[in-house]
Order: C-alpha cells, then structure tokens, then sequence
C-alpha cells in the first residue's frame, strides 16, 4: 500500500522586489509524491522550478515569501510549524536539499567534517565525534568518496567532488524526501553520470526514500524519475509517468518541449527540432487565461480567456482546455 | 664611551634597568675609576630613604630652556644640554667669573671677586680664594688659564674671543692678567667673556684631552655625565623627559651668599611644545617658566599665584629686539624710501597687541634698547627726526612721491618692478614671529606692497638666513644681555667686512647691507673709553641707520620670559621689591640670587 | 605545498624589492629638503661670536664630521654600508647620540601603546561591524553612524579634544608625558601605576578611531556573507542561527586580519599624531622631532624602523593567512 | 567535402601557459583543416583545451608553436592593421550570453556599431530597416528591443542577439564558444536552427566549441573530438558518433543519457 | 544610469550626506558673496568670544574666524577635490594599464602599487611637504594626491583584468577596436561607480590629510583652510586660553564634511555594489 509522503496544495510563494512589487514565482502549485517514488520537474529557465524548491522547504527567506497554501510531509503540514520546530524535527531530517549551485554552498573556511559535527549536533547530539566520524566515512565511502575529503576545505575538491560532497551532506541524516535542484547542471557527461549513479544508490539503499529532481534536462529525467512534472511560468502544466511524458505527451507545451531533445542517436541528425517562439511571460504580468497561449501554435480565443483548470485523464494531469483526443489529432496532422 | 643616563639607585639598594634601556651597566664601574666621580654624592640622592621621586617642595620646577632630550652635559661638544648650556652665564652647575645683571648692566662677583682695567691693554681679575671644585680641589688661577687656552686650542664657542686676546696668564694663584690683541683690541667682547666662559677644571679636562689624544671630534663624545664644577648643584638625573639636579651642600659659595640656595633639587621638564608647558606651568606642576605664555594675564585672572617681572604691560623686561632684515640685492628693496614706507606701514601696536600679547613696549626704532642700560649711548633728541611711527598715509604719500604707482591688483610699480611679492620668512610654530609676519604682510597690504609670509623649518630658515636666499628675513640680531651690547647688536646688524658674499654663508649682517662709514664706527667703539666719544659715535651709527633701514625691528622681546608660578615656592623677586635680582629665570647671571630668596 | 613555497620565495623577493626601495627613499627624501642641519648645530654653538674665520672651522669640522660634504651617492654608499652592520649614525640634533640607542628608548613606548590599543580597537570594531550587519536596528541605524562620524573627525583634533575634555577640564587624567614628571623610572606599583594612568587616555584616542575604521569594513563584509549560499544551505539543513552568525563572523572576519596587519604595521608610524598631542615619549615624537631639525640620520632611522615595520607585518600576515583562510591560499597560488 | 576550398589550416598548435612546475599544456600539437561552408565541432570535456583553441583561431590568444593559414597564405598578425583585416572576416559566439554583452551599452548601440563596422553609410531609415531586419531574423521585435538595456533581456533574447549581429556581419568565419550552453533545451534548438540557416545562406564556416555530444551531432558535417589538449578522433559526424573509433569517444557517447536506447549505469 | 540614480535618492544614507555636503557647499560658497571682507584682515583683538558683530569670535591674530571658516571650508574642499582628483585618475590610469595589458607592465606597476602600499603615505607625505620650498594649497592637494593612489589602483586593477576577459571584450577586439577605445567604452563603465565612490572616499581622505599635515604646521602658506585655523589655535594655545571657538567650529566643519562624504559612499556602495557582485 503506498502513502503520500509528501503532499502539496495551492502552494503560492512571491519575491518581492526592490520596487516593492511581487513576483509569483510559485502560483497555485498542487502535487503529491508517494513513498519511496522519484519525481522529476523539468522547465524552461525561469519557470519557477528553484523556488518551488526551496519553497517545499518551508523556510522563507527575504526577498522569498510565502503566500499560500500547505505543504504536508506525512500528512504533518510544515508551514503551520514554528521556526524552531521545523528547524529540529523537519529541516534535514525529513525534507533535504541540494542545492543548484553546490560550489558555493560550502562554507569556504570550514573542514567538511567540521560542518557535518555540527549538523550533528542540531540533530544527533548524543553521537560522540567518533561515532560522527565513522559515520561520515562509512557515508562517504558508499558514495566513493576517501575519507580523505571530510578532512579537506571544500576549495580544494574539484567540481565534481563537491558535487558528490554536498550530495554526502544532504543525505547524511536519511532523510524521507531529497529535494535536488540541478545538482549535475555544472558537470561535465562523465561527472553528471557518476552522480546520478549516486543518488540511484541512495535510492535503492533506501537512505532516502524519495526524490525530488529538477533539471531542464529531460532525458536524464526519463532515466531516474518514477514521474515527470513540467513547469511553465509558475505552473504545473503537466505531470505523468516519464515514459508517457517523453513519448507521449498530452500538453502542447510539453509537446514542443521534447521536440527539442537532442541526443546521439541514429537518426537523430537532420530531424527538425521543434521551436518555440518567443519567450516565457514576465511573471510580473502574467496574462490571463492559458500561461502558454502566446506562444502556442494551436492557442484560440477561448484560450486566451478563461482561466484553464487542470485536467485528469488515466492518472496523468494536465492543464489545457482541449480533451486528448483534440491534442492527440492535432499532433498526428502535424506528422503528416 | 658614557653612560648615558644616570641612574639612582633604588630604595632597595639594586640598580633597576632604566626604563630607557639606553644604559651600558658596564660604564658604570669605568666611570667610578675617574677623578671626577671620586665623590660618590654625584650621582647618589642626598636622602636614601624614599629616592622614588623628588619631594614637590624640595623641587623647584622650571621649563622653556630644554626642548629636545638632553645629549651631553658637555661644554665643548657644542650642545650641551640643561643647565650646562653655553651662552647665557648660567651659573647652576659650572660657574663663570663675573655675573652680569641685566637690571644696571653691571657685573657681579662670582668666581672672580674684581676686574679692573691696569691698561688699555690689560685687563686683571682677581679670583675668590673660597672657591673650590665640587670633587674638593681648589680653583685657581690655572683653571682660569686652562679654560681660556681650551678656545685657543680648539675650535668651541669661546674660540672667538682669541681673536681679540692676545694671551691669559696667572698671576698668582688667585688672579689672572687678559692681554688684549694690539691688531684688533676690543675691550667689549673681553668683559663679555668673563660673564660668559664657564670655568672648567684642568685636573679632569686634562685626562680627557689626553685619553682623547686631543682630539676635538672625540672629546666631543664625552657625554660628561657627572660634571665636576664649581657651582652650587649637580646633575642627580635626567632622561629624555626631565633632567634633574641636587644641591651640592658643601657648595663653596655658602660663604658668598651667605646660605644654600633653597631648593633641594631643580628638575627641568622636557616638554614637546609650548601648551604641554604651558598647561603643566597653569596647573602648578612647573614653577618657573621661560616660555613664550600667550595671554599671560590670564593665567592670574581666577586668583592663581602667577606673577610676572613686571605687574603690568610689558610683563618681561626686554633684552633683544627681532628685527627684519632686506635682502639688498633684491629689485624694490634696494630702494630706502621702500623700506621707510614699509617700516611706516607696521602697525607695531598691533603686533605688540597680537603677536607678543602686549609684551613689547612702543615701539621707538633705534640700535638700542629702550632700557636705562643702553638708551643712554644714544642722543635721543638728535635721532628723534629720523624715527619713524606708524603711519600708512605718510608711506603712501613716500611711494607716491618717488613714482611708484599702483597697479590695477593694487599693488605699485616702481620703475617696471612690481612691488610685491616678496617673501618674509622666519621659522615654523615660533609663534609670536609667525603672527608678526602676518601684521606685517597685513600691514604691507595697505600701501600697496605685496609681502607673503614663509614659515619653513628652522634649518631651512637658517640656511636661507645665512646664503641670503631671501627676500625679507626676520631674526634676531646679537640677543642676550652682556657687556657688548649695543655694539654688538650694531655690529650683526651693519657690519660688512669678512661678509661672504650672497649664496656663501654669512653670520652677521645677513641682507649684505654695506657703508664704509658704519664699519669705521664698528671699529672704532670697542676700544674707545670716553664715554662722550662713546655717545657720538653710537648717536652717528643710529643715524646711519635710521637712514639706510638695513633692518626693521619689529618688537622688544625678553631675552629669557620669567613667569613664576608661587603655588610651592614664593619670593621671586619683582620689580620694585629692592632685592635687584634680574628676571633671569634664578639660574643666569645675577638672576641666581632668586635661589637663596625664595621659600616655600 | 612546493608551489605554495614558491609563493612566498617570490613573495619575499618583492618585499626585498620593496625594502631596497625604501631604504632609498628613507635616504633621499630627507636630504631633498633644501636646508642646512648643520648650519643650525653651528649656529647654536656659535652664539655670540664675532669672528668668521673661527665660525667657518668650527662649521667644517662638523660638515666633516657628519660627511655632508660628500657626494650624494657617496654618503648613500656608507650609509647602506653602516646598515649592514646595525650602525644608523649618529643624530645631528641629539649629538653625539646613536640613532640606534635613540630608536631603542622610543620603540617600548610606542609599542606598549599602540599595539594594545589596536588589538582593543579592532576587536570591538568587528564585533560593532558584525552586529550592525547582523542584527540591524538601532546598531545599524545609531551606532553605525556615530562610529562613521567619529572616524571623520581628523585624528588630531579628536586626540586633542580628548586631551581638554578629559584631562584639562575634567581632570580625570594627566595632560602629557609617559609618566609622572615627579618620578624617577623604576620598577614599582606607583611608576607602573603612573605609566597606565598616562597611558590611558592616547590609549582610549585610539581605541576610538580604530573602531570606526573596523566597524565600516567588517559591517560590509558580514553582509556579504551573510547573502552568501552557503548561509542558506546551513539553514536549509537545520543548523542553528547563532552558529551560522559565527560561520558568518569567522568569515568575514578573516579578511579584517589583513586591516588588522596594516594598522599593526603601520603603528609605528601611525603612532605619530597620537604621541605628539600626547608628548608621548615614543618613535613618531623622534620622528616629528628629528623632521623639524632635518636631523637626518634619526630621519632615515625612524622611517627605516617604520618600513622594516611595515614590511614585516604585512609578510607575515600573507604567511598565516595562507594557513587559516583556504580561500586565500587558493588565490595566492592563483596568482603565480 | 573536401572538394570545397580549404580556408584555415593548423598545423602543430600548441599552446602552454605558464612555466617551469606550473606549465600547462592547455593545446598540444593540433592539426585542422576548416573548409568553406563547413560546419565543424570541436567536443570535449571541461578543461580539454577547446576554448584555448578557439581563441588562437580567433587571434585572441598567441600560439606557441604551430602555425595556420588562412585562404592558403600564412596567416599575420602582428600589427593591429593586420589583426583588423583578419578580424574582418571573423565573428565569435561566447558560452556566457550575460559577459558577452557590454551591459552599459543599449541594444541599438550594439547593433550600430554592427553597420558601422562593415563601413556601410545610410540613412537613419535604412539603418533601422537593416536592424530591424536582423532582429525579425532571430525572431525578436525589435521595436521592443532597441532602447533596452542587455540586463534587461532574458538568456535566449540575449543569445538571439548575437546570432543577429552575425547575421548582419556576415562574417566568413563564426566561431561559436558553447553558444548554448547557458540556455535551456527549447532556447537552444530555436538557436541551432538559426544558425544552420546562417550557413546555408551565407556559406559562412561555422566552428562549434561543444561538450553536447549530441548537439554537435546534430549539427555538424565534421567532429573533432578533444582530450586533454590533443585532438583522438576525427571525421563526419555519423562516422564519429555511430561508430566511434577511440575509446575516448567511446566512453563520452556512452556516458550521455539517451531516449531510445538504455543508458548503462553499471 | 537613470535607474541607479532614482534608487540613489531612495536611500537615507546617500541623501543625509549629499544634503549636508551640499548645504555646506551652498554656504562657503554664496557667504563670501553677501560678505566681500577680507578673511585675512585684523579686525578685533585675539580670542574675542563670540558676539553679534563676530558670530564666532576672534582667533589669535584677531581675524573674523566665521568669515575665515567659510574660506577655510572652501579651501578643504577645494584641496580634498583636487586630491581626490589626482589620486583616483593615477590610481586608474595605473590600475587599469596594469589590470588591462598584463603581463610584465602588470607585475611592474603591480609591484609599485604594493610598494607605494607598504610604504607609509603619510610619513612620505611628511617627507615632501617639508622639502618642498613653496606650499601653496594647489601644491598641497597634489602632494596629497600623489600620495594616496596605490589603493585605487589595486582594486581598479583587480576589476579590470577580470572584465578583461569578459566577452564583451573579446568581441570589441574581433570587431577591430582600438585598446583605448576598447577601455573606455568596454571597461571604464563597469568600474565607473566603483571609481566614483573611490572619489569620494579619495576625497574625504584628502580633506582629513590636508587637516593633519596642516596641523603639523607642514600645511600651505598665506591661505585658509580648516586645518591652519585649527594649526593656528593651537600654536596660539587657544584651547588653554579657553577659547573653544578657535579650534571646535573648524573641526566640526572637517567633521561634517568628511561625514557626508563618507554617508554618501556608504549608500553608494548599498546600491552600487549588489550589481557589481550579480
Ligand atoms: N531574488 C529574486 N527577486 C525577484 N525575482 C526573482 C528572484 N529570484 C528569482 N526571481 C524570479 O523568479 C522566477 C523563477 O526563478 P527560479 O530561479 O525559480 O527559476 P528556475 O526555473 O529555477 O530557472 P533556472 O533554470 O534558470 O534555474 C524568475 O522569473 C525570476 O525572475
Ligand atoms: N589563461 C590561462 N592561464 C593558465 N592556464 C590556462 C589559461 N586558460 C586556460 N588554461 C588551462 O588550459 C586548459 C584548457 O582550458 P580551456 O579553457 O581551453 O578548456 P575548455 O575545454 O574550454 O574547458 P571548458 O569546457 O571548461 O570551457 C585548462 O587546464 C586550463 O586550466
Ligand atoms: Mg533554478
Ligand atoms: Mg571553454
């Protein structure tokens, strides 16, 4: 029997601007993960994929602000929390986060080992600095790390090994959800690879139990995801499993979105990769109606005015006025 | 080789390291092994109890002689410190024969008891026989001689008096005969030299020129720590901040005086400038100050026992006179109407009102003084004519007269050469100086003449003074009080022979003003006796002067400033108060008889 | 580490450079000044005489004696010589002192001074710096901006005032001086008490001053920091607030050191102002002193002390720095 | 391919930086020859030395041994004249769209200067048309554009602006330093296809510094693959990709997550 | 920038300096009109204290200190300006040179910067003020000046050869522009805030130089500037005569300026400095 270890409604989180204005980077986002599921968000840049990020977090810091909704991990809903009390019981031990830059999230001045004693201490501080010691090593060696590097300062590890570090960090206190915000996005294929491998270890030996990945790399996603979500401007536009997501996609958005997958396979030269044009909406001003009509090439006047609900078809979510079968004759015609 | 500080021994008997750290304990021991510390009071505080600080009502308290960190106590290395320094008859440690007393200009008995004149060209001084060496020996005669062949020998600051010497001997073992120089007789400077020449003894000198192997350079090393001389006190400590001197109670001048001198021991403060002096002079922590005090009737406004010489203005009794001196080669200054109109145009009032705080009596321009002292050499009706005032109109009016017409910024031209502007100069942070120059650059101002003001350090002011790079100058010519005076003041002022020509350096007349008449008068007046002669010769000079204006004075200062604060010591003499002792801060000439008057 | 001693081998080579400079421009500076120092030793020692023949003797042997006469790059020559073997000369104006025992006397003041009064200064500037950064409000808003007006006031007058208010006016401590002109220098409780009585009040001058100058640099370096992302990441993962502030403080923290470097190296020659208002008995007085004399030879020695000073400090500084903050080591190396 | 005309030869390129224990060799005796209208990929991972070429190709950076000739003649650039001639006929595209925009300058002057550069003399209508022209190009409005600063445009429209520089430029010679690197996948393929139209019209020479093995595919006629400082492999793309030869290459197609076929995590 | 500029006058920091400093220009500059005495004439007798004819009293020579302090505020502007001036286009020309050519000219000039670092300005600046002959406030403010570049210089550099390998560059280059141009249009605007706010740093630091070096007495001759008013008080013993006047108003007004200067850096550097990071 499955439970929702992580359920999230009609989340809504602002930046405020210099200029006093706010930005809903998060608008009304709804999910839920299962135990022991993986999850991959995948969106153009800027879409809103780091805020949500940090948003399920449930800290808020300047100019990020909360605005609505709740986020529930074990049906626990975080945001009605105090500070110290998300700070001991959830932050770390439940709900982790890789951050999407790791090669600034090391403190420059501090020995990694030092840092995870200090962790430790918030939340094991029964452990003796022996008993913290093995345990990193026995952590770092799973993920073929030398304890080498728990003495060293995190300027001296090269990209990748950081990369590696900060995945050892996050993980260290088992949490239930690992939140990883583009942890391979600065690496090189061969790097990238090695991590992924990493957290699919993680995985299976169930250190943590479930996974938030985000990256605007969809081919990884179909690789390490249960599911896929796609963002756009803020939105969910469309979640399913990730081989329905790469192959058969249901939103025109998403459809347009793996169109311009490029990969080193046969046949994959010479054939037209679906463009978009324009760009994103300033989400200052988002228009009303569908986020997405100004740029799709099947929008109508319907579109352009009416708020779009999500819809639900077989277990896969979408938001988008027409039915499959429209979207699905639409596509087909366009093969042709 | 000296050790540089001398350190009293502390209560307990050891010797603490001097907080200095300047000290080689090892020249202790070699310094016991010489003659001149035989005594072992010399460097001991009389009352071995409490040696950690002097008694505040033992002490007296002076400052204004001392500004930077004493050297030496060494009168032939050329700059001893306090009380040693040469120059101004100081009496405390070592003694001359004669003390001049600036009230009357008369000398005093010290060391010798009588001078008289055998002929034009001898001079006899006979010496008191109760006068010994604090090491116990006794002065005689030799000693005498010694010290005056010492200038002889070598290059030091009486050297100059053997160019009118001939020769020094004993006569007796307690008198000496002064032969003057048939070339170049000048009776003046020899009176000067027996109220100003230190006497040293031979028995000590005499080791250290031989250890020296005669050798100026090296005897200029000996710090000479523990003087042995004849006065009344001894050096008891110094360092950079203070030096310190005890009363010598075997002083042979118990006898002369009558007693001791009243304080036990004399500290001289090292002060950085004049308001770190002047704020410990205010709080009583100094009793004697011969600094420069700005407003010094404040000082008693709220009751506090400060006095001056004088109770009202002028305060001090002048004893030189700061002058301004034109450089002659300079275009527009060459000319005597410009210097008239500009010695017109000072407002002398005002620079005695603002620069010296009214210290400085009206202004009556002449070679002399405006003392009883030396206005008698002049014929005051005959110059009178001559004297200027202040008076911008009349300035005006002389530049008008010989063409020189103003521009369109104001300032005139005479004869194609702009009046202006001309540098007056004079040393930074002398304060009163420093305001002068500006009333007179002020003063200038208003008829049309462009004078700035200068104000560099000392050795530049020194070096431009000297190699006549100058426009305008102010210095002080011949100051102190001695026997020369007035002619030695003429003599710095006018006085054009042996002058190196401009961008050489010059030590007396240093505008490179030149008139065979003057330097005849120069000449002729050390050796005259005749006092009409005298006045005729000094009136003719003054004339001269007041004609040319090679120089302007601008003020009468006192040559040393005494201000006593009576907080711990009381009786310093005053004027009026008919004890004659001279406002020589109680440590110069005759002004040392302070000591044995005052009291706590 | 072969690299990181390369480092400092090049370092020290520049510091040599450096060094050689100096010791120039300590030599030639001084002797730009068209004055006569020795004309004015003459002078004095000629007061009174008359006879111009003995006054030009009397003048040439001291020219001799102090080897003025010599070209320029002669007396440079024996000067650099002297150097070699701890000889600075002897003071024109103090003669016939050394410089070097001169230099001796003064150097315990100065130090005893200035170097408590740093170390005070610069501590409690950080800590005002950080908590202005950190807590904002009234340090931010009040504190901050005294110490800023504080440190615009020029050295001088503040000593100055200072002095009248604290010492004239108030009486609270004694105008000048080292110690009490009554006493003799020794070793007991009323000297020593007497010295810390005079030494409070330049002491507290300051104090003063170095703390503006810190709080200004350390506020701008926590705030800095604190938006660093590592910050975040520490938070994310439950550490606490007060040992992230000291993250932060460590941090910001170390590149005050080299501030902390400077003054101490330029405390000798920093003391100057403060020793002259004060009459305090240490370098700059001399130097001050030696300056208005054109006293060269204590000139060049005191500048001398002053740069060797300098120099140390500042190699030093770049020594343990390289150790305690990896941040900098890493640019060091970068930097070859 | 080899029938069109060879335009830059290298020979031998190398390039050390630094010396003595810290000597890098960032380029290590490279060969190529860049034909007319050829577009090219050089791939390899971070770090390999495709920047450092990239720059010695541009003239930005001095060779330390080796030598290249451009239009068959040893290419010279010792005087600022001869650099500016050879300048001419070269453009470059770099991996940060966000450095590679003077942030104080607005769009208009950027592309000004564009028509200036070409020594072109028209009137204020006929420079807005060439401008607006160019930004219809990249698909950009640019009435929206002209008087915005770079800051204030996103990623892609700062991307799109280049390639409209280019298009204005007609270079002989783009080299392309990562063009898409900062971009995500639907910015990068609007861009892609700009600039294969580039080519075809303008039979502009197109060197493309990648570590996407499958964009370089995608794209170009010939690959080099790069490894530390040394080209292992090079061909047409299908031969590089579908059979590659070195292990390197090997390794690199393997290592990158693909759709169709399974991706070996072992 | 328009943009900056209206973010500029949001914020309190930058506007309490600029308000002050202008004011303060406002005053030294339209008094000396409504007022056309001569600061130097001696009109009173030394230390008067304040009264209505003269608002601030006399100082030692007897002068009108309220008219002096309004030249003698012009003067330390003036002089801070100039010094500033000077030490922040030789800290760019040297910084930039160094930051923009590299290489040997870079270790060179590098090496003098650090040398100019380690080796104490204000003593140097002791050292020159007393061997020049002629000290005029134009020559003092250059002194300081020249004695104060090297930090300028470091951090110009710093910049400069970081944006050197910005893109941007590397485009102006291929697109044939000539190195000055290339700095001036490419480089200068980066660093433009930056050196603005060093200028006024330069500035302020000038003013205190001019202040201390004239209290040395090593100031320029036959003007006013607040440090010679201070230098004479205290020469004069103002402050043991009691008189406040001479001495506390000249060292407000030092204080005051340097203050606004160093408030407007301040909030310079809050708005400036985030983009430079971004
Ligand atoms: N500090 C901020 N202040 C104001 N707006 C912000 C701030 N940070 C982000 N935003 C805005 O929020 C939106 C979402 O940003 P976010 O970083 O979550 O995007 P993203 O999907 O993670 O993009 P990327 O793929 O580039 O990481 C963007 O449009 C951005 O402009
Ligand atoms: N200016 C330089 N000085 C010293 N070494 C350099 C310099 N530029 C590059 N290198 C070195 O040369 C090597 C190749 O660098 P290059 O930038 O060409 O790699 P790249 O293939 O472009 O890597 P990336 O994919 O990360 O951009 C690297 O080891 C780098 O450290
Ligand atoms: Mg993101
Ligand atoms: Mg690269």
């Amino acid at each position: 029997m499955t439970t929702n270890i992580l359920e999230v409604s009609g989340l809504k989180t602002y930046y405020k601007t210099r200029l006093k204005e706010k930005v809903f980077a998060v608008d009304g986002v709804d999910f839920v993960l299962e135990d022991g599921k993986t999850l991959g968000i995948a969106g153009e840049s800027g879409c809103g994929k780091s805020t949500l990020a940090l948003s399920l977090m449930g800290f808020y810091f300047p100019p990020l602000h909360y605005g609505s909704g709740s986020i529930q991990i074990h049906g626990r809903d975080i945001m009605k929390l105090s500070k110290e009390q998300l700070r001991t019981q959830i932050s770390g031990r439940e709900i982790a986060y890789i951050p999407q830059a790791a090669m600034n999230a090391l403190n420059p001045t501090l020995r990694i080992i030092r840092f995870i004693e200090d962790i430790m201490k918030e939340h094991r501080p029964e452990l003796t600095k022996k008993q913290v010691w093995d345990m990193a090593v026995d952590r770092f060696e799973t993920l073929n790390l030398s304890p080498k590097v728990l003495r060293s300062y995190p300027n001296e590890l090269s990209g990748g090994m950081k990369q590696r570090t900060v995945i050892a960090i996050s993980t260290i206190l088992n949490p239930k959800v690992l939140i990883a915000d583009e942890p391979t996005s600065a690496l090189d294929v061969t790097s990238q690879k090695a991590v992924i491998k990493l957290m699919k270890d993680l995985l299976d030996k169930q250190f943590i139990r479930s996974l938030v990945f985000i990256t605007h790399e969809l081919p990884l996603l179909y690789h390490v995801t249960d599911d896929i979500m796609v963002m756009y401007a803020g939105e969910i536009v469309e979640r399913g499993t990730a081989e329905q997501m790469i192959f058969d996609p249901l939103h025109p958005y998403t459809k347009k979105l793996m169109g311009s997958i490029i990969v080193p396979e046969e046949g994959m030269k010479g054939h037209k990769l679906a463009a978009i044009p324009g760009t994103p909406p300033n989400l200052k001003h988002v228009p009303a109606g569908c986020r997405f009509a100004e740029r799709c090439s099947y929008a109508q006047d319907i579109c352009r005015q009416n708020n779009v609900a999500v819809q639900e078809v077989e277990g896969r979510q979408y938001r988008c006025h027409f039915d499959t079968g429209t979207l699905k004759e639409w596509y087909a015609n366009e093969q042709s | 080789a000296g050790c540089q500080t001398v350190q009293p021994p502390s209560a307990t008997g050891t010797t603490t390291p001097p907080a200095q750290g300047e000290t080689k304990p090892a020249d202790q021991g070699e310094k016991a092994t010489e003659p001149a510390t035989t005594e072992p009071a010399a460097n001991q505080p009389a009352t071995s109890g409490d040696a950690k600080e002097t008694p505040r009502n033992e002490t007296l308290y002076i400052n204004g002689i001392q500004w930077g960190p004493p050297s030496n106590f060494n009168l032939l290395s050329g700059n001893p410190a306090f009380p040693i320094n040469y120059g101004n008859s100081r009496e405390l440690v070592y003694e001359t024969l004669f003390m001049i007393n600036q009230l009357d200009g008369k000398l005093e008995p010290l060391l010798g008891t009588k001078y008289e004149w055998t002929d034009d060209m001898t001079l006899h001084i006979e010496l008191n026989k109760d006068a010994k060496w604090s090491d116990g020996k006794p002065f005689t005669s030799d000693d005498v001689v010694y010290t005056y062949q010492l200038g002889k020998k070598y290059d030091i600051n009486w050297s100059n008096y053997w160019a009118y010497i001939a020769d020094v001997t004993a006569d007796g073992p307690n008198a000496v005969k002064i032969m003057l120089n048939k070339d170049n007789p000048n009776r003046l400077t020899v009176l000067d030299s027996i109220e100003l020449i230190p006497m040293m003894p031979k028995h000590i000198w005499e080791e250290i020129e031989k250890k020296s192997n005669n050798d100026l350079a090296t005897i200029r090393k000996e710090v000479n720590a523990n003087p042995v001389a004849t006065g009344p006190y001894k050096i008891y400590f110094y360092n950079d901040q203070k030096i310190t001197i005890v009363r010598d109670d075997n002083y042979w001048g118990k006898s002369l005086f009558g007693k001791l001198p009243a304080p036990k021991y004399i500290t001289h403060v090292i002060y950085k400038d004049n308001a770190a002096g002047d704020l410990a002079f205010k709080s009583g922590q100094v009793d004697v100050s011969q600094q420069f005090i700005p407003q010094v009737w404040n000082m008693w406004k709220n009751g506090a026992p400060i006095k001056t010489y004088l109770k009202d203005a002028p305060y001090y009794v002048p004893g030189s006179m700061p002058s301004i001196f034109f450089n002659f080669s300079k275009k527009g200054l060459d000319n005597p109407d410009v210097r008239r109109a500009i010695a017109m145009s000072i407002d002398y009032k005002k620079i005695s009102d603002l620069a010296m705080s009214g210290y400085s009596a009206a202004m009556q321009p002449s070679l002399t003084l405006n003392t009883d002292a030396e206005s008698k050499y002049v014929d005051q009706a005959a110059i009178k004519s001559l004297q200027w005032t202040t008076d911008v109109k009349a300035a005006n009016e002389l530049l008008d007269s010989i063409g020189a017409k103003k521009g369109k910024d104001g300032i005139r031209v005479l004869n194609g050469t702009r009046l202006g502007p001309f540098e007056v100069e004079c040393p930074y942070g002398w304060s009163d100086w420093n305001a002068a120059l500006e009333i007179v650059a002020q003063s200038a101002k208003a008829i049309g003449i462009e004078i700035r003001t200068k104000f560099p350090e000392a050795p530049v002011w020194t070096n431009d003074l000297q190699t006549g790079k100058f426009d305008i100058i102010m210095n002080t010519p011949a100051g102190g009080v001695n026997p020369s005076q007035p002619w030695s003041r003429a003599h710095d002022i006018m006085y054009s022979k042996e002058v190196a020509p401009l961008g050489e350096m010059a030590f007396w007349n240093w505008g490179r003003y030149k008139n065979d008449k003057a330097d005849q008068i120069i000449d002729k007046i050390p050796s005259s006796t005749d006092q009409a002669e005298l006045k005729t010769l000094y009136t003719d000079l003054t004339k001269i002067w007041l004609t040319d204006i090679p120089s302007i004075p601008l003020m009468y200062r006192p040559w040393v400033f005494h201000t006593v604060n009576e907080s711990v010591w009381k009786g310093f003499p005053v004027d009026g108060d008919g004890s004659n002792i001279p406002p020589q801060i109680a440590m110069d000439g005759a002004g040392i008889r302070a000591l044995y008057q005052i009291h706590n | 580490m072969n690299a990181y001693a390369k480092y400092f081998v090049k370092k020290l080579f520049w510091y040599l450079v450096t060094l050689v400079i100096a010791v120039s421009l300590n030599f030639f500076l001084p002797r730009m000044i068209e004055g006569n120092p020795v004309a004015m030793i003459v002078s004095q020692m000629t007061k009174g005489m008359t006879d111009s023949d003995t006054i030009k003797r009397v003048y040439e042997t001291f020219i001799q004696e102090f080897g003025v006469d010599k070209p320029l790059w002669q007396q440079f020559l024996i000067y650099v010589q002297n150097l070699f073997t701890g000889n600075l000369g002897t003071s024109f104006g103090l003669y016939p002192k050394k410089v070097t025992d001169i230099l001796a006397s003064a150097v315990p003041w100065t130090i005893g001074l200035q170097l408590p009064a740093i170390l005070v200064g610069w501590i409690l500037g950080n800590v005002l710096g950080a908590v202005a950064a950190y807590k904002k409000g009234v340090f931010d808003k009040v504190i901050f901006p005294v110490a800023l007006f504080v440190n615009s006031i020029p050295f001088f007058t503040l000593a100055i005032i200072m002095l009248y208010v604290f010492a004239l006016t108030l009486g609270w401590f004694p105008l000048s001086g080292g110690y009490d002109f009554q006493m003799i220098p020794q070793l007991s409780f009323e000297f020593i008490g007497s010295v810390i009585r005079h030494h409070t009040l330049p002491f507290l001058s300051i104090v003063l001053v170095t703390i503006g100058g810190q709080a200004i640099g350390m506020r701008e370096m926590s705030i800095y920091e604190l938006n660093a992302d590592y910050v975040l990441y520490s938070k994310l993962l439950g550490i606490r607030d007060s040992r992230i502030s000291r993250y932060v403080f460590r941090n910001a923290m170390l590149p005050q050191i080299t501030g902390l470097a400077l003054s101490i190296g330029t405390m000798v020659g920093g003391s100057l102002i403060c020793e002259i208002v004060f009459s305090y008995p240490g370098i700059g007085t001399w130097l001050f002193t030696a300056i208005r004399q054109l006293d060269y030879p204590l000139i060049s020695g005191c500048t001398l002390l002053i740069a060797l000073s300098v120099l140390l400090a500042n190699f030093t500084i770049d020594i343990i720095y390289g150790f305690i903050d990896p941040r900098i080591k890493a640019s060091q190396m970068e930097d070859q | 391919m080899s029938s069109r005309d060879l335009l830059i030869r290298g020979r031998g390129i190398t390039k050390v930086f630094g010396y003595g224990a810290a000597k890098t060799t960032a380029v290590d005796t490279v060969d190529f020859d860049f034909h007319k209208g050829e577009i090219i990929s050089i791939v390899g991972e971070s770090g390999s030395g495709k920047t450092t070429l990239a720059k010695i190709i541009m003239g930005l950076l001095k060779e330390s041994g080796g030598s290249i000739d451009y239009k068959g003649q040893p290419r010279v650039l010792r005087r600022h004249a001869d650099r500016k001639k050879y300048w001419k006929d070269i453009q470059a595209i770099f991996q940060d769209p966000f450095s590679s925009f003077n942030l104080f300058q607005r769009v208009e002057k950027l592309l000004l200067s564009c028509i200036r550069l070409q020594g072109l003399k028209l009137t204020k209508d006929e420079q807005f048309n060439k401008m607006k022209e160019a930004c219809s190009f990249v698909n950009l409005k640019f009435e929206e554009l002209y008087n915005k600063y770079p800051f204030e445009l996103s990623g892609g429209q700062m991307q799109r602006l280049m390639i409209a520089r280019i298009f204005m430029l007609h270079p002989k010679v783009l080299i392309a330093d990562e063009p898409t690197s900062m971009v995500d996948a639907c910015s990068r393929s609007t861009i892609l296809d700009m600039l294969l139209k580039l080519r075809d019209e303008n039979e502009m020479t197109i060197i493309f510094i990648t570590h996407d093995v499958g964009l370089a595919y995608y794209v170009s006629d010939t690959i080099y693959i790069m490894e530390k400082g040394q080209i292992v492999e090079r061909g047409p793309a299908e031969d590089i990709i579908l059979n590659p030869q070195h292990a390197y290459t090997r390794q690199l197609i393997s290592d990158v997550p693909k759709i169709h076929t399974a991706w070996d995590l072992g | 920038m328009k943009n900056s500029l209206n973010i500029l006058i949001k914020s309190p920091k930058f506007m309490l300096g600029a308000g002050i400093f202008i004011v303060m220009l406002a005053l030294v500059l339209i008094f000396p009109m409504i007022n056309k005495k001569d600061p130097l004439e001696m009109i009173a007798l030394a230390f008067q204290p304040p009264s209505s004819q003269l608002w601030l009293g006399s100082d030692n020579f007897g002068r009108d200190l309220f008219l002096e302090l309004m030249y003698g505020i012009q003067t330390s502007i003036r002089v801070g300006l100039i010094a500033g001036v000077f030490a922040t286009v030789i800290g760019l020309i040297i910084g930039l040179a160094s930051g923009y050519i590299g290489g040997i000219v870079d270790n060179l000039l590098t090496s003098i910067t650090n040398i100019f670092i380690v080796i104490p300005s204000f003593i140097i600046l002791i050292l020159i003020s007393v061997s020049i002959n002629s000290r005029s406030s134009l020559v003092t403010a250059i002194i300081i000046g020249i004695t104060s570049w090297p930090w300028t210089a470091r951090a110009v550099r710093a910049q400069t050869s970081s944006l050197r390998n910005r893109d941007h560059v590397h485009i102006a280059k291929i697109s044939g522009h000539s190195t000055p141009r290339i700095i001036v249009f490419e480089i200068l605007p980066y660093i433009a805030s930056y050196v603005v706010m060093a200028f006024v740093l330069q500035t302020a630091s000038g003013i205190l130089s001019e202040a201390s070096i004239s209290m040395l007495g090593l100031g320029p001759y036959n003007t006013i500037s607040l440090g010679i008013i201070m230098n004479w008080a205290l020469v004069f013993e103002a402050p043991v005569a009691g008189a406040w006047w001479a001495f506390i108003p000249a060292a407000l007004s030092i204080a005051l300026i340097t203050f606004s200067l160093y408030m407007m850096n301040t909030g310079m550097d809050e708005i400036f400095n985030p983009k430079i990071r971004s």
